[in-house]
């Protein structure tokens, strides 16, 4: 059902937890759904210097949360911003069909954690 | 690594003794049972035996009230939608639960597509309907009940006896899958005072792709299937011979062994429960916690998803369910769990774990090292909860 | 005594290499296809091979054509129904041909209690139906044509590619029932240009209890019987793994040797009529002499019942079947007989011999000396005819 690359990433998920003080912090998702999301960052120079995942959903759900922070990490803002739920799911080597929307999950949340940092930035 | 099933309300492996009755009809006594030469007779006379094996193991007075079926789901609507049509003269109203499997749900849904109107009663919070609910929705329009008799995802078993008591009175015929508790619990057609009964061998140690009908002599009744005159004119097509003769095997054995192994497993089950209450706080017990079959066990873990925990438990080699409709694709959550009251966070933390025959005392202490770590891991990785 | 099989149209054994696939699936690989957990992957990889197998030797342009239906007449009603339901806006009537087999036309007799239309299209003398003749029955509410690819009974192949040609100028859809068929001779869905097809895995020496349903994408369609998901919501119900595995594998095995084997069996089937024709007076040729299924013969011996024939020939320890419905207890000789223009009379004394895989010369040569004999014996005993 899932690619060896998500099985690692859901077995061995990268960046899980909570960064305390963060500079940005999105959540998506709603629990009655049964997915929910949520990325914290740290930003230096505009770069991703650390970034972590909270996540209650499936196996996908688990994996797009671990894959995105890896991606994201180190890099841009700008950069950041265009990681593409694509991009998660074929990083991961694929998705099962039903399984696309979890992918969608883990690139809003990145994006929503970036927003609030933006917004943090110009207050 | 070690490997534990525990998913036999899923399926369960076939029974060696059954398999190797079955392997005789598939290569050897191949023949065609319509056909009236040796081969043809042969396996006529297979076909009989198992429904006489059927009808021996659920009380039933004649093999002529058992007709095979290509599912157990075949069966349920062989049993639901076959009562609906041939009755549709006397009223268009069914009575059924919010606990029963897709197989009777979707019989029901279709049923009221087709203009019937259905009445799908609430569950109390361990799952059951009462005999008092049954009585109150039944109108004079009423044709059909269709209750299970023990549930697949949360165990609990309804007090079948009670409710078909009040169709009698009503003159209402009943039916009851019995699909998870056929070769579990005792199922007597008579003392269940039930019209029609429906089963199915993979539940039982028989294989899948076969399931039957119970239905009394005199009900009123008419094919959903439509061909040759197999099955004396109720189920159309070749008979699944070799399968026939695999449920009627493993009926036989189950009912047999049905005493102790239900008490070997109630003794498994309620350990786990024990445990699992103990160690794991944010654990809700599902289903009743004493009507219930012996070896079902299941709960919901507040915070974390079914699949994940499944995937996990999968890795140390245990193979278990959840209800948890995320692993099909879609978001809800299972019916059943909604039904008694869960919120759908809730019941997406449902684990299911179901034991049978090649289950053993070191199996459960596995789970039960197993388990806990899991179930810690996973709440770390959640934003809910108190963490 | 010799045992020679002669009844592979009624249903085959299951070949060994087919069992041996199936056996691992009902004791070691048991999981359910639908459980996410290593069992249920296992199978699920089964199943879906199987249906690669089965769209394979159909050429069937992708997998998600193929669902398995639990037999062959199962399959029957899920394609003529589950058009006939999903296209009553357009219109209600549906072609056929008097050849078919009860499970195409009692799905029509059916369908015709439910206020379609069927027209009924009759046979020439060999039994089969025109192209000329379906494009005359379309009317402007035809929804369906059904007409299947082989005759079980009399062996002869239809000209299904001129009637599918007529049809999609027409473009209604077009089911041809390809049990007898399939393995058999070359069945190409895109070269037949049918939009379902239905096969049946115990005549192709796979297992009873298991069929298929091919549909070509883009094919309105709704589902016959309800429940759970599976395959892709056409057909609800565990999976019978084991039944699909062995089914996926016969047909495999059945394509691959099927143009040695139709020559092998044609010159038996050649040689039998020949010699019996010559031996045996009043004999009448049942079916088309040349465009026949490889090792089917069929014949009427005048002023004998075919029962009395089967019955004599059994004890010779060859088995073999009639179209005689007498042997299903109803005085009606087979409506295929009538319908290419035999007496009832005629129609009784019907034989049908066909031979497979198991089959060898020396079956051949034991029945042509024992078949004389047992007809002279029987016209002896009637009071019909010359004697
Ligand atoms: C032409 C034809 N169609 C349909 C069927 C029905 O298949 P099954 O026996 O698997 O239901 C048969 C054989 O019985 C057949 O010969
Ligand atoms: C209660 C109940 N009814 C019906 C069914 C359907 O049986 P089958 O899978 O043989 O179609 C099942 C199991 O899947 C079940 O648990
Ligand atoms: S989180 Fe529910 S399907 Fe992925
Ligand atoms: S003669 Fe007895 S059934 Fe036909």
């Amino acid at each position: 059902m899932y690619t060896e690359k998500v099985m690692d990433h859901f077995t061995n998920p990268r960046n899980v937890g909570e960064i305390e003080n963060a500079d940005g912090a999105g959540q998506v998702g709603n629990p009655s759904c049964g997915d929910i999301m949520k990325i914290t960052l740290k930003v230096e120079d505009n770069i991703i210097k650390d970034i972590k995942f909270k996540t209650f959903g499936c196996g996908a759900a688990v994996a797009t949360s671990s894959m995105v922070t890896e991606m994201a990490l180190g890099k841009t803002i700008d950069e950041a911003l265009q990681i593409t739920n694509k991009a998660v799911a074929e990083a991961l080597e694929g998705l099962p069909p039903a399984k696309m929307h979890c992918s969608n999950l883990a690139a809003d949340a990145l994006k929503a954690a970036i927003e609030d940092y933006q917004k943090k930035q110009n207050a | 690594m070690r490997k534990v099933y525990f998913d036999h309300s899923a399926t369960t492996p076939v029974d060696p003794a059954v398999a190797e009755e079955m392997l005789k009809y598939l290569t050897e006594h191949y023949g065609n049972p319509s056909s009236i030469h040796a081969f043809g007779r042969e396996a006529r006379k297979a076909v009989e035996k198992a429904r006489q094996q059927v009808a021996t193991a659920i009380g039933a007075s004649s093999v002529g009230e058992i007709s095979f079926a290509g599912t157990g789901t075949e069966a349920d609507n062989m049993a639901i939608r076959g009562v609906a049509y041939a009755n549709r003269q006397k009223g268009n109203h069914i009575i059924t639960s919010a606990a029963e499997h897709s197989a009777v749900l979707n019989c029901c849904k279709q049923l009221e597509r087709e203009g019937f109107t259905v009445t799908v009663l609430p569950l109390d919070k361990y799952g059951r309907v009462t005999a008092q609910q049954v009585a109150d929705a039944i109108t004079d329009k009423t044709i059909l009940i269709t209750i299970m008799h023990a549930n697949n995802e949360i165990g609990t078993i309804m007090p079948i006896r009670e409710i078909s008591e009040v169709a009698r009175a009503r003159k209402i015929i009943f039916h009851t899958d019995a699909v998870q508790s056929v070769g579990k619990i005792p199922v007597n057609v008579d003392e269940l005072g039930v019209d029609l009964l429906t089963l199915s061998g993979h539940k039982i140690y028989g294989p899948k792709g076969i399931g039957a009908m119970y239905i009394r002599k005199g009900t009123f009744w008419q094919p959903i299937l439509f061909g040759g005159g197999q099955e004396r004119r109720r189920r159309p097509g070749t008979e699944n011979v070799a399968g026939i003769v695999g449920l009627g095997k493993a009926i036989e054995l189950a009912t047999q062994n049905m005493h102790v192994e239900a008490e070997r497993l109630a003794k498994y089950r309620d350990r786990i429960f024990k445990e699992v209450m103990e160690k794991i706080p944010n654990t809700i017990l599902t289903g009743h916690p004493e009507q219930r079959l012996p070896g079902h066990v299941s709960f919901c873990f507040r915070f974390i998803e079914g699949e994940s925990m499944l995937l996990m438990l999968d890795m140390k080699g245990i193979a278990i369910s959840s209800g948890s409709a995320c692993t099909s694709g879609s978001l809800e959550p299972s019916h059943v769990l909604t039904a008694i009251g869960l919120t759908k966070e809730v019941a997406h933390g449902s684990l299911r774990l179901t034991m049978g025959r090649i289950n053993t005392e070191e199996d459960v202490e596995y789970f039960l090292e197993a388990l806990p770590p899991i179930i810690e891991r996973l709440r770390a990785m959640s934003p809910l909860g108190e963490g």
